[in-house]
């Protein structure tokens, strides 16, 4: 999905869904599957995600929690870091940016 | 005719189907009471295949009953009458596949019903390695377990001169 | 044309496999008659009923209802006295005669007691017949003390119910080693240590010379001066097959009446089965006396498939035992006792667990095997049946034989890796493909005017 | 040889008794499990905490005789829910002479249930090797001589061909050589591929001189209290495992894919924490979970009643080792057997990490010891000399199977790195002790760098199990806890981590596996109720495994652990140099988590003994007279 990447205008960030989450869009469950997103004002992470997934209805059955929380068992990334380091949910995103869903792993 | 149609491929030793099947036959979990079994066909604990009862043809047990106390019910299993076996082990002689037992506490020979039309090992089956579906009983088992083996068996062959 | 008239003298297991498969292919075109002594009863649950483990009525195999519905002519009560196989004709004892089309001749065995003084004295028992069975219950008490004498297959199977009836029990023996026509030496230490646990006096090698009426009690003598002390003496001495009835008909014999792979003896359209017939044993391809009950059911299903003219061969009997001892569980198949093979004997002792595998010849095909195990653990196997299955099938094992020497423990994969459940699933005694479910009410057929009895009853 | 009656009036869902094995005097017992023991304290854990507690005084040493080893199960084992075979392990461990709660699955849990016993509880210390035999409600200790030097899988080898079973007519539970010569990470393996690998448990076990139980699938039923309930549930549970997360990708593949999910976020350790950049030489490809699975020849061999295709054999196809049949490693074992010390080829992965199995050790401190010896290699620390010959570079699998072998026997530099990671480390002292990853108390992390995964190192520390205590949050808001979880955030984390502490003892405590519980607790208690017929709801699961805590905890606290022992070592507790977690740190808010954490868990912050009023609240009294006086 360079591809994506490498036309990105200003108003657009980049959706990736990476590991078994993206089998949610129409991935194989491996390896990475990516989208642009139109930008809108004032968009934060989750409004964002909360647009992407309309497309996305397997997506957004397991992202969002009955009281409208993201789930637990995914991990947000905002240009590869994860929610908590240099973004919040309520971040405003930039053109540019990349919003990274995966899915979450402990214990074994 | 519908039978239990396994596929040695899908099963992984889960034993799923003997804890289901013993309850139906004893109303406890316990695999001993179960009448399918699954055992391993290559060294290293894997390789597993389910094995029971294949209603066969002439139905050796029932033929060998005493007392006809073995019928064929209305889905085609041959089933122990519990009030007609008086306990003599005779089926279990006449049968070549060892899928008929004997339960010493009841004093009664034991073997798959096909729970009246279902089976409750179909439905425990986690990978559906079990189905009870339309075919007809073939040996489900032999190849893959010919196939599984032959490593063990190659090395068994290399000590044999030993 | 008048129908085809059967007649079965005898009305045991083969006999009534007989009737059965008759009635299974002809579906009652023809007459059958069954002469036997008495109403069909089935000898080998006569153990349980001594255990008081079934009723009386539970004994009974072909009821006069189910007679009926086999279209079944009967003479109950009559004994068979002679054959003239000339003139097809059967004589009764009350000088009745019968003519046959054709002729089962299926009167079975009798016990033997051993020929010692005091063997017929009141209180010495066999136990063979529902009669003997009914005298014997007459007399065992709880805490009687009772004296097997034989430790064989008969005396096992009513071992159990004699201990649980609360006996004092004595087995003795002539052979050095119990059971001795069915397990090892190997074998029978194991069940002897299980039996002498359980509370059981075993003692073998020993002769009874005599049997003495002593103040209301036995007193057995034994060879070398020693004695015994009973309330009730069991001969479980051996059986010897019903034949007297035939002398002077002209039958080849050898130990029983000589029959082919057809269950046909030598004179035209009469057949032998079960204890009187000396048939193929499936694993040596030789005539033997398998006085044994799946030997009588497969002789009489075959002998009724070619007596209602489907010509059915018999591939023969595996000749196999199974009993239990209080929860030890005691079988073997085959040539067991073949000296010339080669074989593999392993034990747990802990476990009580015993296993011997024959290989005939040095061959690659099992041909004979004995197990032993307690109940709850040898059932949560395959085992048995598997055991069963390599005799019967007799196909080479290749490289699994070296497996199985190895380790006679683990026979499933062996068996199943060969595919020898491929082969046998094509195997029937009747030779058929398959039996679904309405083909199996073919077996149980039942005749017209019994159908419409029936059906009025049920109104 | 103790033989038992069969037991007619013991509690729905159990066997009914804990087998008691003194090893000293060659004694074995029954101890009856009533309705009121069973009750309170469930199984597993529950009951290994109640015995540890209650038995084993401050003086004990892991190795002494006096130490309890507790080897249990619980009421779900047997039953048609998913993993439920699971085994328990309690005892004094070895590597932080604390409280130990760790678990395996394979068959042991119904084969033990259907032998007549829930569990065994081993004390004392047998003069000769010894294995324990279990058969349909007898026991037996047997001469194990012949067994010894033979590795976990030779070891059932062996005793299938001994005892004339196969297949899962017997499960064997056994250490390998490195329980053997008391490795301190030394753990039971079982059913080949099953370990139970923390704490030293596997050395624990060597030193009471116990080389295996044995034990025969038998047949004594289960009674259950309600039948058509124990399918419903399991079924309600499968169905939940199959279609909606966590469980689902659990179901689906396992923990395979860990190492491509936890490289993006800087979870996944490379090269003992030196770095988070994934190493040019990786084929990434060749790591995605599907290709994991498919680039080996897969065979089935899951645990009892289990329908998650999770377990699984391999056949490796190529190299030196085509045609071993391994066990496919868990996440755990894709790093300990080689991310973690920089090996990154699947194939050579993949064989060593059965050879840890085989050899009995626990991989994830095996990964962190052959990764710090590594970089101790590069940086000089330790020469080829001091390895007696070994070269060890990064990523060279033939070097970490020659330093497993020299740790297994205690040869040479082995003897020391057999003590683990933290001992070997304060061995060498200075910059090579810097390189190390530990807790102050003796433990070592999972294979997850935790560092970006910052509840994992909080649960690590506070732990009185030897491992992660409270572990993933499953579900949190059943737990009152916020859906989305910041893992790096200060406050968000000591409360997942505290809130959620207690599910996991309960979980250990049923006789099933973890992940096949990856579902509410409601529903976990719920299959519960119907096996015992006991109501469980989710505040009883909860409450319950909050006392186990408490027991545990207490028992630390008497074995001289508390919270000064509450931190990562320098390593561990370090910033990320580069990758996706470059530059985060939890050590400026280390304080302010544990504050949180005490406060939330309701431990006295100084001392860290469980409050009184949280201890009355859990009906402990003696456990308070003990803390409090």
């Amino acid at each position: 999905m360079s591809d994506a990447e490498s036309r990105l205008d200003g108003s657009e960030v980049t959706v990736e869904v990476l590991t078994w989450v993206n089998r949610l869009v129409g991935g194989s469950g491996s390896g990475s599957v990516a989208f642009r997103e139109a930008l809108e004002p004032d968009d934060s992470v989750e409004s964002l995600l909360r647009r992407f997934s309309q497309h996305h209805p397997a997506l957004h059955a397991q992202l969002w929690e009955r009281d409208g929380a993201i789930t637990e068992n995914l991990h947000v990334l905002v240009n590869h870091k994860m929610i908590g380091d240099t973004h919040t949910l309520r971040s405003r995103l930039a053109p540019g940016d990349t919003v990274s869903l995966l899915g979450q792993f402990s214990g074994g | 005719m519908k039978v239990l149609h396994i596929e040695p491929e899908k099963c992984t030793g889960c034993l799923r189907c003997e804890v289901a099947c013993s309850y139906v036959q004893s109303g406890e979990f316990n695999p001993s009471k179960s009448v399918i079994r699954v055992s391993a066909f290559e060294r290293g604990h894997t390789s597993f295949s389910p094995y029971t009862c294949f209603q066969c043809a002439e139905g050796w047990c029932m033929t060998a009953c005493p007392v006809e106390a073995i019928d064929i019910s209305a889905v085609g299993a041959k089933e122990v009458q519990d009030d007609q076996c008086v306990g003599c082990k005779l089926c279990t002689l006449a049968c070549p596949y060892g899928t008929i037992f004997y339960d010493p506490e009841r004093e009664k020979a034991f073997k798959c019903n096909l729970c009246g039309g279902d089976p409750q090992c179909a439905h425990a089956c986690p990978t559906q390695a079990i189905t009870w579906i339309e075919d007809f009983t073939q040996d489900w088992t032999g190849a893959f377990a010919a196939q599984r083996s032959a490593a063990d068996l190659a090395r068994i062959g290399a000590t044999n001169g030993r | 044309m008048a129908a085809k008239r059967h007649v079965i003298v005898g009305g045991g297991t083969a006999a009534i496999n007989a009737i059965t498969s008759i009635r299974e292919f002809d579906q009652g075109a023809s007459d059958i008659v069954l002469v036997a002594e008495e109403r069909p009863y089935s000898r080998m649950v006569l153990p349980y009923y001594l255990g008081k483990r079934i009723s009386r009525s539970h004994v009974w195999t072909l009821s006069p209802d189910r007679l009926a519905a086999l279209g079944v002519t009967t003479q109950i009560g009559r004994r068979a006295t002679a054959l003239d196989t000339a003139q097809q004709r059967v004589t009764l004892d009350n000088g009745e005669t019968v003519d046959y089309d054709d002729l089962l001749i299926a009167t079975g065995s009798s016990a033997v007691r051993a020929p010692v003084p005091g063997a017929d004295l009141p209180g010495v028992h066999s136990f063979w017949t529902l009669e003997q069975a009914d005298g014997l219950i007459a007399e065992v008490k709880a805490g009687s003390e009772v004296v097997l004498v034989g430790a064989g297959f008969i005396s096992f199977t009513i071992l159990n119910s004699l201990v649980k009836l609360g006996v004092r029990l004595t087995v003795i023996e002539l052979a050095p080693t119990i059971l001795p026509r069915m397990i090892d030496p190997n074998g029978a230490a194991i069940v002897t240590r299980w039996l002498e646990q359980h509370g059981v006096t075993v003692q073998t090698g020993v002769r009874l010379n005599a049997i003495e009426e002593v103040a209301g009690r036995k007193r057995l003598v034994l060879d070398g001066g020693g004695e015994l002390s009973a309330d009730v003496v069991i001969m479980a001495t051996g059986i010897r097959p019903n034949l007297g009835w035939l002398e002077g008909a002209g039958l080849e014999m050898g130990r029983g009446i000589l029959v082919d792979d057809h269950m046909r003896t030598s004179a035209p359209n009469v057949y032998a089965a079960g204890d009187v017939a000396e048939a193929f044993d499936r694993v040596t391809g030789q005539r033997a006396l398998h006085a044994i009950e799946p030997a009588a059911m497969e002789h009489g299903r075959i002998a009724g498939a070619n007596m209602a003219g489907v010509d059915r061969a018999h591939r023969g009997t595996v000749l196999m035992n199974i009993v239990d001892v209080l929860d030890l569980e005691i079988a073997s198949f085959g040539l067991w006792d073949d000296a010339d093979a080669e074989s593999v004997a392993v034990e747990k002792p802990s476990q009580w667990a015993y296993r011997r595998l024959l290989w005939h010849g040095q061959g690659e095909a099992m041909t004979g095997a004995i197990i032993i195990g307690i109940s709850e653990h040898l059932w949560a196997t395959n085992d048995v049946g598997i055991l069963k299955g390599l005799v019967q099938d007799g196909q080479p094992m290749g490289a699994w034989k070296r497996a199985m020497m190895d380790n006679p423990w683990e026979l499933k994969r062996p068996f199943v890796a060969t595919g020898h459940v491929g082969r046998l699933l094509q195997e029937t005694v009747l030779g058929r493909p398959s039996t679904p479910a309405d083909e199996v009410n073919a077996a149980r057929w039942v005749s017209p005017e019994a159908a419409a009895l029936a059906a009025q009853t049920e109104v | 040889m103790l033989v038992t009656e069969k037991k007619r009036n013991q509690p729905a869902g159990y066997a009914g008794a804990l087998l008691r094995v003194d090893l000293t005097t060659g004694r074995l017992w029954e101890q009856p499990i009533d309705d009121e023991f069973a009750r309170s304290y469930v199984g597993g854990t529950g009951m290994g905490a109640r015995i540890l507690y209650d038995e084993v005084g401050a003086d004990v040493q892991w190795n002494d005789p006096e130490n309890r080893l507790i080897l249990a199960t619980g009421p779900l084992a047997g039953t048609p829910t998913w993993g439920s075979g699971g085994l328990s392990v309690v005892t004094k461990g070895a590597i932080t002479g604390g409280a130990t709660s760790t678990q395996a699955n394979g068959f042991f849990g119904a084969n033990i249930k259907s032998s007549g016993f829930d569990g065994i509880v081993f004390q004392g210390r047998s003069d000769q090797w010894v294995y324990l035999y279990i058969h349909n409600g007898t026991a037996e200790l047997r001469d194990a001589s012949h067994l010894l030097g033979l590795d976990t899988w030779e070891t059932q080898d062996h005793l299938y061909e001994e005892l004339g079973l196969s297949g899962h007519q017997l499960s064997v539970y056994s250490i390998g050589p490195s329980g053997e010569n008391l490795i301190r990470f030394a753990g039971i393996q079982g059913d080949y591929g099953h370990v139970a690998s923390k704490n030293g448990c596997g050395a624990v076990m060597g030193s009471k001189r116990v080389k295996a139980v044995a034990i025969v699938r038998g047949n004594r039923g289960i009674y259950v209290a309600d039948p058509r309930g124990v399918f419903r549930t399991a079924d309600d549970i499968a169905y939940q495992m199959r279609t909606e997360l966590p469980g689902q990708n659990f179901y689906l593949i396992g923990t395979l894919g860990g190492v491509t999910g936890l490289a993006p976020v800087g979870g996944l350790p490379i090269k003992n924490l030196t770095t988070n950049i994934l190493p040019a030489e990786a084929d990434m490809s060749k790591w995605e979970p599907m290709e994991l699975r498919e680039g080996f020849d897969h065979r089935g061999h899951q645990c009892n009643a289990c329908g998650m295709h999770h377990c699984h054999m391999q056949v490796i196809r190529d190299g030196v080792h085509a045609g071993d049949v391994v066990d496919e490693p868990e996440y755990e074992g894709w790093v300990g057997a080689g991310w973690a010390w920089g090996c990154t080829d699947r194939t050579k992965v993949s064989w060593m990490n059965t050879q840890c199995d085989r050899a009995g050790v626990d991989v994830n401190e095996f990964g962190w010891v052959i990764g710090w010896v590594m970089e101790c290699y590069e940086k000089e620390y330790l020469t080829r000399q001091d390895l007696g010959g070994i070269q060890a570079v990064w990523g060279d699998a033939d070097a970490a199977y020659e330093l497993l072998q020299m740790l297994c026997t205690r040869q040479g530099f082995g003897d020391v790195l057999a003590e683990g990671i933290k001992r070997a480390a304060e061995h060498l002292g200075g910059p090579a002790q810097d390189c190390a990853v530990y807790t102050m108390k003796g433990s070592s992390p999972r294979g997850h760098d935790h560092r970006a995964l910052w509840p994992e190192m909080l649960d690590t520390c506070v732990s009185s199990t030897g491992t992660l205590e409270s572990g993933g949050p499953t579900r949190p808001q059943e737990l009152g806890l916020p859906a989305t979880l910041q893992v790096q955030s200060p406050d968000d984390v000591p409360r997942q981590v505290a809130l959620t502490l207690g599910r996991r003892h309960f979980e250990d405590s049923i006789g099933t596996c973890f992940f096949t519980t990856s579902t509410t607790i409601a529903a976990i208690a719920e299959a519960v109720s119907a096996v015992t017929g006991w109501n469980y709801t989710k505040d009883d699961a909860m409450y319950l495994g909050r006392r186990t805590a408490a027991l545990m905890r207490a028992f630390n606290l008497r074995s001289g652990i508390g919270p000064e022992l509450e931190r990562p070592s320098a390593r561990y507790g370090s910033t990320p140099v580069d990758g996706p977690a470059a530059g985060v740190s939890t050590a400026p808010h280390w304080d302010h988590m544990l504050d949180t954490w005490y406060e939330l868990v309701e431990y006295d912050r100084e001392s860290g003994r469980p409050l009184p009023e949280l201890l009355d609240r859990l009906a402990l009294p003696e456990v308070k007279a003990e803390l409090w006086g």
